[in-house]
């Protein structure tokens, strides 16, 4: 497609070569798609979620289907900070696409030991998940309050000296709050939104079809509720807003830039068409063509209301 | 990657499973025997995730593949609807396949429900001079693919649940019957979990290394979700490993039935 | 079928035939759903919204298509409680199904006239309307804090003389919290989930497809979030619980029974198949008949964990 | 209550519109030219609503009606996907249609895009002497139903936007036009709200009673879920009508065009 069609966005300081990234869960450590697709083609790749020992993750089944949706219950299953560093980054840093590491703690102690560690890792930003609705202590219980988030956030900030994101879930009464706390706390851009608790039941069995009995709802059927987030955070706080929850083509994903998110990633989409993330990265760029726009970022909050 | 193969053949084999004949040389030129497809449904109802699915027989000359699905709920379904001609996107080979080393002379397929479909192509792939299969099916009427196993195999044992057609009862009775009488290098097992539990069990006991394939349900189907796991040993601890992946065929040692 | 089977069950005092009841704002006053089927079949209906006056409702679209859901910004049109009385209840008392009058207001005061009205007319029950997500004043903000749902209802519990069941919003941190906040002051049910807000874009025209910009996503998308909401809230409070949210035929009602829900309701599977609701009575049936169950009361709470 | 009928014929009329006729005695009927049908498109991709299609024309004595549908999203392409013999879910006739009034002698129907459907049956149905349509397509590609319209009326005039197929310019010019020469006792509009809005003016204009048909997403497209409304004037104020139930057919100064 024509050269003149300027696809970069920047995040706080993180430029990207496009706003497709991958996100987080969904994509290992991108090793498994690299096999569908040059991962250089990607805006960046946000890794599965790290702690900072091993975890074993929840007991299974973690995924169950629903209405243009998926539920699911990993519980943070990784190999912990430092096999990721010294594994996997090195692996990654083998393409041209953003490292974005994503990191969950059970404490405000952990959540400052991690962004210390990947501080000193070769890492293009950090991504603080306080949203996993599938692990018992930390995460969503402080991001679920303002406070929490704003603890968690400030505490951490020190330690970062690369672009700082904060995950954001939409399990909460007002998200914008919580955006605005973190955004006071200092966090260099919010993502949103991680999955929405929800429960399966087998009426054969009688029982909870996921092991944890209640998951996180994600995929086309939380598209809307996760549309609405980004527009109402993006109209609440200046700095930049990674959107995502349910995208799967370019025309859900340029909703979302419309909605003021200056990036997006996409998920689940990527089970079901391995070739997701390719296809919308060219279908935006498609879209810009037809419509006569030269940059990216000229779609960014461009909603008409 | 394309990922569109087209159906050659669709073939119903009872009331509830069916038969797809796909073309495809790459899938067939790299098939193993217990390795698995993942295949999108298309997405009626809002069904978003691919199925996975074993491959159940390969004409490696012809470039086709045969995949035998029975129907459980939407997903299978959808694809009992397709026909010849249509097209069908399937991710695939994937996932480890049941290993084949010559020095196994003398093996024993167990398998049990969907669990058959894996076998067949194992018991065609594998060089053992002595091949038993011993198949469990819940009545006469769910019997398939009688033919082509006793090809491909020098004594199929069959055992219904209800003693319909042949033997009655647990395929593991038969299969301690026959170590009984004659002992075996190797076992390969795909089925029912508790099936397999026992099926492991026999193993040690009779001191025969043994394959397992697992089932999960999946989402990715290629390693990267971490959906998939069943809880394996390592050394000195266990971990959840990916079935899609790492599976879905394991070392019978492996696995922790729990 | 079977004579021995018995679809009856107690909403705190309220005897419903059978445990399925039409969703509020789906199913108008009957009327036009009584030429589909013979409305006694149903367990109870929930009427549209009402206010103390009329109300003219948000502007035009207000429905959008989303993967497995839809999302309306209807607004609470309605001719008002007085019409209602005067032109609907001699209608709907044609039939022999329970009548519960679904009640909203702006204000505290306007809510205890409503109840206080709606208490002297012919109705069966009366469900308050604390989670309405597509009007400006009062509903949501009150329906999305324990304090705001306590204030209301202790005020207006002294103005009812029938069941008194409070409609909770799904958009809120803990719905716990909501449910037992509305059994501390006095609620003798909670039926939930209302709608969760959303949004919907055209890429085309680069505007909101909704009028009123923000909607409430319903339909079978929402379900595995309705149906968490109904599990943890039957846990924690005594009172019943109807659930609802994406339910469409007996598999996903049996789902609800078992999560906790003493009777289900169903909105938008309606508008697919006018025939719905039938048939999940019809179906519940069945499934008991299959599995040998005689009262549907002993499915109520039947989840195995 | 039954909802479910037989597709008899299923035709394209050019690259984005097709035909279907429906086997329907109770439909067909009933149904009233300016009423429509809400069909169910299936639940592929998790489409939930029905879609509001009017009814375009009507065979009484074969018990069959036929809808024209124009291919816009995700819910008229699994429309297009249904084939002669097909069964369709199907409730109807709904709403309101035209007013067939014996004393109006003269009438002109005017149309644009998919708004023309619904006049043809209207023009089959209506007792005038001196029946005119004016149809406006975007160009000459888009032009259907010719041969049927001009069956149907007195007096045909085609306009395209682009002038590639007859007149070039809008509908209401040519409308206006038609005034000047010779008066009419009523007219139609079906089609873009700017049109209709222009269309009301004009019968206002000209002093002559005229009725519009509306267009709105729907839901339950019964009347139950108030989604569907149009803004219309009453007694001193104005208020939101459901297009699927007191429409789609409208008075023309009843609505507010705002
Ligand atoms: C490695 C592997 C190989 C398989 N090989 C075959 C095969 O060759 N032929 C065949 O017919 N089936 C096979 N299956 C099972 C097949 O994947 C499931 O039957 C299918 O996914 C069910 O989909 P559905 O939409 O019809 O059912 P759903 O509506 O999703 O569920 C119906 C029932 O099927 C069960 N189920 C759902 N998903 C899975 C799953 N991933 N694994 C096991 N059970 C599930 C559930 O218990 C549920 O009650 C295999 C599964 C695995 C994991
Ligand atoms: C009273 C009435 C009569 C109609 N008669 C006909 C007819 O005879 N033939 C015909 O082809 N079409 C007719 N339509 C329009 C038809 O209903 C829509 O084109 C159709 O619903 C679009 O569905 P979709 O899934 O293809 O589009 P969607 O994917 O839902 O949307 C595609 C585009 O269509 C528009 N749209 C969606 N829903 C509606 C709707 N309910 N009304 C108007 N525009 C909509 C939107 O602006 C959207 O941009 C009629 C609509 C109404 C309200
Ligand atoms: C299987 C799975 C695992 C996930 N793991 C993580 C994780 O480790 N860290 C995280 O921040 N989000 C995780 N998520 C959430 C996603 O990153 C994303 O926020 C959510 O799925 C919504 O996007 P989608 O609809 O495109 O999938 C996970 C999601 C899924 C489906
Ligand atoms: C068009 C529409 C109008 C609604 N109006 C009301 C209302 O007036 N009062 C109310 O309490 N809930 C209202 N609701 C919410 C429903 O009663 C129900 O809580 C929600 O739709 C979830 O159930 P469902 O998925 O079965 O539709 C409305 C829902 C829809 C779709
Ligand atoms: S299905 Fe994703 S890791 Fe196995
Ligand atoms: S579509 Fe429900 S009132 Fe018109």
């Amino acid at each position: 497609m024509s050269n003149n069609i300027d696809l970069k966005v920047n995040i706080a300081g993180l430029e990207l070569k496009n706003p497709v990234i991958a996100a987080s869960g969904c994509f290992g450590f991108g090793r498994e798609y690299s096999r569908y697709f040059d991962l250089s083609r990607l805006g960046g790749i946000a890794v599965k979620g790290l702690t900072p020992l091993p975890r074993k993750g929840n007991p299974p089944p973690r995924i169950a289907e629903t209405p243009s949706g998926i539920l699911n219950s990993v519980g943070l299953q990784n190999p912990g900070v430092h096999a990721f560093i010294e594994k996997e980054i090195p692996f990654l840093r083998g393409f041209n696409s953003a490292i974005i590491a994503n990191a969950s703690g059970n404490t405000i102690e952990e959540y400052e030991s991690m962004v210390e560690i990947l501080s000193n890792a070769d890492v293009d930003a950090i991504e603080l998940n306080l949203s996993c609705p599938n692990v018992k202590e930390g995460c969503l219980s402080f991001g679920s309050s303002a406070g929490g988030v704003y603890d968690v956030v400030s505490r951490v900030r020190k330690y970062a000296n690369k672009p700082l994101i904060v995950k954001l879930t939409p399990n909460v009464t007002d998200i914008t709050e919580i955006a605005k706390a973190a955004e006071d706390a200092g966090a260099d851009s919010v993502s949103l939104i991680n999955t929405i608790r929800g429960m399966a039941i087998d009426v054969k069995s009688r029982r909870p079809v996921l092991g944890n009995i209640t998951g996180g709802l994600s995929g086309p059927a939380v598209k809307p509720v996760a549309l609405r987030m980004v527009y109402e955070v993006s109209k609440a706080v200046k700095i930049p807003v990674i959107g995502m929850g349910g995208i799967s083509n370019c025309t859900d994903a340029i909703e979302f830039l419309l909605a003021g998110a200056s990036a997006v990633m996409i998920g689940t989409a990527g089970f079901e068409n391995p070739m997701a993330w390719v296809e919308t990265i060219d279908g935006i760029e498609a879209y810009m063509t037809a419509n006569s726009i030269d940059s990216v970022t000229e779609l960014i909050g461009g909603l008409i209301v | 990657m394309n990922t569109k193969y087209k159906i050659v053949k669709a073939e119903h084999l009872n009331s509830d499973t069916f038969m797809l004949t796909v073309e495809s040389e790459i899938i067939s030129k790299r098939a193993r025997s217990g390795q698995i497809v993942n295949i999108k449904c298309g997405d009626e109802g809002g069904v978003l995730l691919r199925r996975p699915i074993s491959i159940c027989s390969v004409d490696r000359d012809k470039g086709t593949f045969d995949i035998v699905i029975q129907i459980r709920g939407k997903g299978t379904k959808i694809l009992s609807k397709y026909k010849a001609g249509d097209e069908i996107d399937i991710m695939g080979p994937l996932g480890q396949g049941f290993s084949l080393y010559p020095k196994h002379k003398k093996i024993i397929a167990v398998g049990g429900g969907i669990g058959i479909f894996p076998l067949l192509q194992l018991l065609k792939d594998h060089p053992a001079e002595n091949k038993k299969v011993i198949l469990g099916f819940r009545n006469k009427s769910c019997v398939i693919l009688e033919e082509e196993f006793k090809q491909a195999c020098n004594k199929l044992f069959i055992s219904t649940d209800d003693g319909s057609y042949c033997d009655k009862g647990l395929v593991t009775d038969i299969l301690r019957k026959e170590l009984d009488k004659e002992p075996a290098d190797m076992l390969f097992f795909c089925g029912p979990l508790a099936m397999m539990k026992v099926g492991v069990e026999i193993a040690k006991e009779y001191n025969i290394p043994c394959e397992v394939s697992m089932e999960q349900r999946m989402g990715c189907g290629i390693g990267a979700c971490l959906v998939c796991v069943c809880k394996t040993k390592n050394t000195d601890d266990w971990e959840y490993t990916q079935v899609c992946k790492k599976g879905p065929v394991f070392s019978g040692d492996k696995i922790i039935f729990d």
